[in-house]
């Protein structure tokens, strides 16, 4: 395995008190593996994510295990820390154009990673971060190197975020909401280019994003998280077929899809979901959930695999498949 | 008018994207740009200056010669500094005097303006740029001290003491220093200057006190805009985006935070110059230095309007000239500056 | 234009344009211009809600902003049951004004955070003339039982609900005045998908009860097509293709439909892969705005710019060589 | 945001509680001046000149014989009334061009906006070494070149954050309901700058008391036989050797004063707008 996530917890001081923003999540990635984690916001997704990059924000505790490459992130220093970020693992962020230092020219920016990790020169850097370019399909590259920022479109500025992360070949690349921000065409541009430069070279893929469909489309395993919690996750194949988390089934069927009958009634999820402050002993959906028992605002419910990996953080699964 | 600048208008900016653009033309253009604003700003200083002194009531010649004055020696005082004229045609003459480097005469010392301001700039220049070198190392020091520790006792202690600094009149600091230094441990002068001609040692021992007075106090400002502008830059995505690379925090603070926060420190630094102007006045009062201060109270006194036109004059001049250097030192670091003007 | 199923255009926008200076780029140069809507007309009919897609830059925010005379077209009209609104003396306009709402994107903007719920859906009536303070309650009461929202909820202040609850209060706003038209900005995209259901299924309980139509402004074709029973998809401040929801997404004649029902995410896990990446450089300065990007783009394409035309089924498309 | 929530977050914030109490004595000394000082502050008593501090005059005399304590207490009151009236000169007329300049945008905006820069090149003092220059010197003119100075920046801010609060949908939706640009100015703009203007009202009185005393230190304000902390400096300076206590008293008085606006400031910063944090 290349990455093993196990039993990851997240607290995060705030002005009104510690929030444990990541519940005992767990999941594992093999070399060249793409997963997807999908969340709404406060899902804790986000904070998974810099988790596994040691990049959470200032006063941040955890616990449990990420082991990487065999070794536990969790208890390397930061220097140590540092060896890894960029260079075996690497992350592309959802703002482009606040991701990118608007003071650096994109090449130097590309380059950079390479002088630090892989030693080359200025020159030889610089040559490389035109040849990355070129590869994440920038046409012109080496005008593109020296223009800045807000010099590219939305779409560019992304390719460039690419071409860095890319540079010295990570073997796993964390993507949070990398085409949010960007419009419907350009984002199966992004997304087809992450997946063939990913396939080409072996990487592991972490996809973080809010739309199921996007997850579903590019990533062969998924995580769906809730209030912190990793509620299922299993094969994306699997989890859309059979969803077995009354949250999962709900989501699937609260999009409007083309081509329904126009204005027929969505399978709303009643409610909103509970804020960090609020958060519940038990599972963070049971008050939205319709299969809601007194047992399910207890304790956090344990994990129920349902052959394979498909597993569900569920006690009212039987329930669930009975209402199916 | 034509010292507008033009901001973006509403229009969204998604679409200002330029293809063919190229580095050197939009510096350039930008420098040029800014030149025209830079004349056309003095310009209109000039107007306002000497507006001011014109439309304040009372006739120019009576307000130097008293109100005892006859009306006949009032008339010949008027006509000896060319009041009889024309609105136009005086400014044109003091304008045009000003510009070929002639400032006209002092009615009260009955000598050429130009070398009288000359001789008071030789205190008064040092002296800024002692105060300003001052604020600059122990604002940014401090700044980034407090800012990399933000919250911890570092910080608070930086927070508390520049607290005190915006407090403090810089006069009464100055004050104190001389109560301390000069009246009790007796190591530098209470006041006075020695000249240029009497050392460089002697000549910075008299101005490091009044240095330190107008510069320390200036530092309380600047040392919460550096803190402030690094943390706000420090929130920023790329930050994050640097420290993903595998960069310390050092590296990127110095790569990354530094440089992005220096736009809005020069900024208020141009902004700090008028202070810093107006402080040295005051403080070459209380150290009895014969800077341009002094000229401008003496002339004040002695009614010399046209000394005070002069002096008032180069000092905006002065702090127009440093905003337009502060303006073009940001462009140069902040590409996306460069398309602003217009 | 599509065909007219009877009744008279509650809304209708005759060749609106709408220009923007934007900042010289030499000194002496003139002042280029952005035309973020470029000559665009169609009608609304009452009952039946009309919905423009496109990116963002596309100019459709601009559009509807206009629609309701919150912007003032360059040239063009925009004509609420028949009377042109541009031409209207402000106290006439204030008063159509009533007859036309709108719903914004942002619930966390889109509230004043200084005023009390009553104050922020009150306001429409507000600036109305003869409404008493006490039918003003009521009717506030009321608009706020419309949305889900309990009449005590009058007094709370917006940062005391969730992004749901102000999208709905923002809702009754809209609805105070009982409008026949309301202007919907991207109404869900700012909200969690488990939300944005809510919302939808309000703004369609709404449609029915109230008799609303909406002009629903939207990037997302299933949003749209959810509400929607015409739609047009917007390219660089023109319509590219207009018609009936059903037909035009079941059958797209314009490539850049097509683009945009391919590009958008399913929930399959097969997926089709986006056409070739194509540039997303501006257009050409003539022929079609979208021929830099199409994959079926011919030297006519680059030289014409091509009209909005008739299909046989009801549909309108501006493309040269339409699928 | 109830009241209450407000006090009981007051009252956690230590800078705040210090400002208050700071500014509070502030105001109770420029009152207490009006109904009694221990002596008449203008009273020369040259006598009894350059006491040393003492029962019958707490913080001694100076050179006249005024009694120290007593001009302290009635130069609050100068302090107050230039901090009250400069910092009213700068909130009526910036505002108004700042609201102006956000609501109507465009030409305007930028003329107004220009002259406002254009100001910043004229700190208070040059302009008060200008009227004073012609008109002589007096508090009025120091109070009218501090005034004047305010009116750009409270301009400049009530602009810079009137168009952000213009930029919301929610100054749209006011829009859309048929609320005219004036209604919207006083309706929604004003009320979401307030806190801001009232944080800079703080800060710029702090710099008033300042401006006014080195005006009336270098003589251009406050003029004898009124009492200024300011002018009080003056005066000390040329005793500086016989009576060094002269030169402390009036610059705590000073420094206190300003420290207390300061932190009431920040403080009000951290309450009225979290948004705004005081990082100044």
């Amino acid at each position: 395995m290349l990455l093993e996530v196990a039993e990851l917890s997240v607290d995060l001081p705030t002005s009104g008190g510690v929030r444990r923003i990541v519940r005992s999540a767990s999941f594992a990635l093999d070399h060249g593996q793409t997963l997807g984690i999908v969340g709404e916001s406060g899902s804790g997704k986000t904070m998974t994510a810099l988790a596994l990059m040691g990049l959470l924000p200032d006063g941040a505790t955890t616990s449990g295990a990420i082991l990487f490459e065999g070794r536990d992130l969790l208890k390397l220093n930061e220097a140590q820390m540092r060896d890894l970020r960029g260079d075996r693992v690497a992350m592309i962020f959802q703002e482009p154009m606040t991701a990118l230092n608007p003071l650096h020219s994109i090449g130097r920016q590309i380059a950079e990673p390479l002088i630090l990790h892989r030693g080359l020169s200025n020159a030889a850097a610089h040559a490389e971060a035109v040849r990355l370019l070129e590869r994440v399909g920038l046409p012109d590259p080496v005008r593109r190197a020296r223009a800045y920022p807000h010099q590219l479109s939305g779409g560019q500025r992304q390719r460039a975020m690419i071409a860095m992360a890319l540079g010295c070949a990570p073997r796993l690349i964390i993507a949070d909401e990398p085409t949010t921000a960007l419009d419907v065409t350009v984002q199966a541009q992004i997304l087809d280019l992450i997946a063939d430069l990913g396939a080409q070279s072996d990487m592991a893929l972490i996809l973080v994003s809010h739309d199921l469909a996007v997850i579903a489309q590019n990533c062969e395993r998924v995580l769906v998280m809730y209030g912190g919690m990793a509620m299922e996750s299993g094969r994306t194949d699997d989890v859309l077929a059979r969803p077995a988390h009354p949250y999962t089934k709900a989501l699937l069927q609260a999009r409007p899809r083309v081509g329904a009958r126009r204005g027929e009634r969505l399978q709303a999820i009643a409610g909103a979901a509970p804020s960090a402050g609020a958060m519940p002993k038990g599972c963070p959906f049971a008050g939205r959930c319709p299969l809601t028992i007194a047992a399910c605002g207890e304790a956090l419910p344990a994990p129920v695999m349902l052959g394979g990996d498909h597993m569900a953080r569920c006690i009212r699964i039987d329930a669930a498949e009975r209402a199916a | 008018m034509l010292f507008i600048r033009l901001e973006m208008a509403g229009a969204s900016p998604a679409m200002t994207m330029d293809l063919n653009w190229t580095p050197t033309d939009e510096m350039g253009l930008y420098l040029f740009q800014r030149f025209i604003l830079l004349l056309a700003t003095l310009a209109f200083a000039s107007i306002v200056v000497f507006g001011v002194l014109e439309i304040l009531p009372g006739n120019a010649a009576q307000v130097m010669l008293g109100a005892s004055a006859t009306p006949e020696t009032v008339a010949a005082l008027a006509h000896k500094l060319g009041l009889d004229q024309g609105v136009i045609v005086r400014y044109a003459a003091w304008i045009g005097g000003v510009l070929r480097g002639d400032f006209g005469l002092s009615y009260a010392y009955d000598s050429p303006i130009g070398p009288l301001i000359a001789e008071r700039l030789a205190v008064s220049a040092p002296l800024a740029l002692l105060a300003m070198l001052i604020t600059t190392a122990v604002a940014l020091a401090a700044g980034v001290f407090a800012a990399q520790r933000r919250g911890k006792s570092g910080d608070v202690a930086v927070m508390a003491a520049s607290q005190i600094g915006l407090a403090v009149p810089n006069f009464w600091f100055a004050i104190l220093l001389v109560l301390v230094f000069a009246v009790h441990w007796r190591l530098a002068p209470s006041g006075g200057f020695p000249g240029w001609e009497a050392g460089l040692g002697r000549a910075l021992g008299a101005l490091i006190l009044p240095a330190l007075a107008l510069g320390l106090v200036q530092a309380a400002v600047l040392t919460r805009v550096t803190r402030s502008a690094l943390l706000d830059v420090l929130n920023e995505d790329f930050i994050r985006t640097a420290r993903a690379k595998g960069l310390s925090r050092r590296a990127t603070l110095w790569r990354h935070a530094l440089p992005n926060a220096l736009t809005p420190i020069l900024t208020i630094m141009g902004l700090q110059f008028a202070n810093l102007i107006a402080g040295a006045i005051v403080v070459e009062y209380v150290f009895t230095l014969p800077g341009l201060g002094r000229l401008v109270f003496q002339s004040i006194a002695n009614r010399d309007l046209l000394v005070v036109e002069d002096c008032v004059m180069l000092l905006v001049a002065i702090v127009i000239g440093v905003n337009f250097f502060v303006d073009i030192a940001c462009a140069a670091i902040d590409p996306r500056l460069r398309r602003r003007a217009a | 234009m599509s065909e007219q199923q009877g009744g008279a255009p509650l809304l209708e926008i005759a060749d609106l344009v709408k220009t923007y200076r934007l900042p010289r780029e030499r000194l002496f140069g003139p002042r280029p211009q952005l035309r973020a809507v470029d000559g665009v007309s169609f009608r609304v009919t009452a009952g039946r809600s009309f919905g423009i897609v496109g990116e963002s830059g596309s100019g459709k925010s601009t559009l509807a902003r206009a629609a309701i005379a919150l912007e003032w077209p360059t040239s063009g009209q925009a004509r609420l049951m028949g009377s042109a609104m541009n031409l209207a003396p402000r106290a006439a306009l204030r008063k159509m004004r009533a007859h036309m709402q709108m719903i914004f994107q942002d619930p966390y903007g889109s509230l004043d955070p200084r005023q009390t719920v009553a104050r922020i859906v009150g306001e429409p009536l507000a600036c109305l003339d003869g409404i008493s303070r006490a039918d003003g309650a009521a009717r506030i009461a009321e608009a706020l039982q419309a949305v889900g929202l309990s009449a005590t909820d009058a007094r709370k202040y917006p940062h005391e609900f969730s992004g749901g609850q102000r999208q709905r209060v923002a809702i009754a706003r809209a609805l105070i005045t009982r409008p026949r038209l309301v202007v919907a900005d991207e109404p869900v995209s700012a909200l969690d998908v488990s939300i944005q259901a809510q919302v939808l299924n309000l703004m369609t309980d709404l449609q029915q009860q109230f008799g609303i139509t909406y002009l629903l402004i939207s990037h997302d074709l299933a949003v749209v097509e959810h509400i929607c029973d015409e739609i047009a998809v917007m390219y660089r401040g023109r319509f590219v293709e207009t018609g009936p929801s059903e037909i035009l997404l079941a059958s797209p004649a314009h490539p850049y439909t097509r683009a945009l029902i391919d590009a958008a995410p399913k929930l399959q896990t097969a997926r089709r892969r986006a056409p070739a990446p194509a540039s997303d450089s501006p257009g050409p300065k003539t022929g079609c705005a979208y021929a830099s990007r199409c994959a079926f783009a011919q030297s006519k394409c680059r030289e014409e710019a091509p009209a909005l035309r008739p299909l046989v089924d009801g549909r309108h498309v501006a493309c040269h060589f339409p699928l | 945001m109830s009241d209450d929530r407000f006090f009981a977050r007051a009252r956690r914030n230590g800078g705040f509680v210090l400002g208050a109490i700071l500014v509070a004595a502030l105001i109770a000394a420029a009152a207490l001046s009006l109904v009694w000082t221990p002596y008449p502050p203008a009273a020369i008593d040259v006598p009894h000149k350059l006491l040393e501090p003492s029962f019958a005059h707490w913080l001694g005399t100076d050179s006249l014989g005024h009694d120290v304590v007593s001009q302290l207490l009635a130069g609050a009151r100068i302090s107050i009334l230039v901090g009250i009236i400069a910092v009213g000169i700068g909130l009526v007329f910036g505002v108004a061009l700042g609201l102006v300049a956000a609501s109507v945008g465009g030409v305007v905006e930028d003329v107004i906006m220009n002259l406002c820069d254009f100001t910043f090149a004229f700190p208070a003092l040059l302009l008060a070494i200008m009227l004073t220059a012609v008109l002589g010197a007096g508090v009025v003119n120091a109070i009218l070149a501090i005034g004047v100075a305010n009116v750009p920046i409270f301009a400049k801010v009530t602009r810079a954050l009137g168009n952000g609060v213009l930029a919301r949908d929610y100054a749209m939706a006011a829009r859309a309901a048929g609320k005219g640009p004036v209604a919207i100015a006083l309706e929604h703009v004003l009320p979401n700058v307030a806190p801001a203007l009232i944080v800079q009202a703080t800060i710029q009185f702090a710099i008033a008391i300042l401006a006014e005393a080195a005006l009336s230190y270098l003589g251009l304000g406050a003029q004898p036989p009124q009492a200024s902390w300011g002018r009080m400096l003056s005066d000390a300076q040329q005793f500086m050797f016989l009576a060094p206590r002269l030169a402390v008293f009036p610059g705590v008085a000073i420094a206190m004063a300003v420290l207390g606006l300061n932190l009431l400031g920040d403080g009000l910063r951290d309450l009225l707008d979290p948004r705004l944090r005081a990082r100044r």
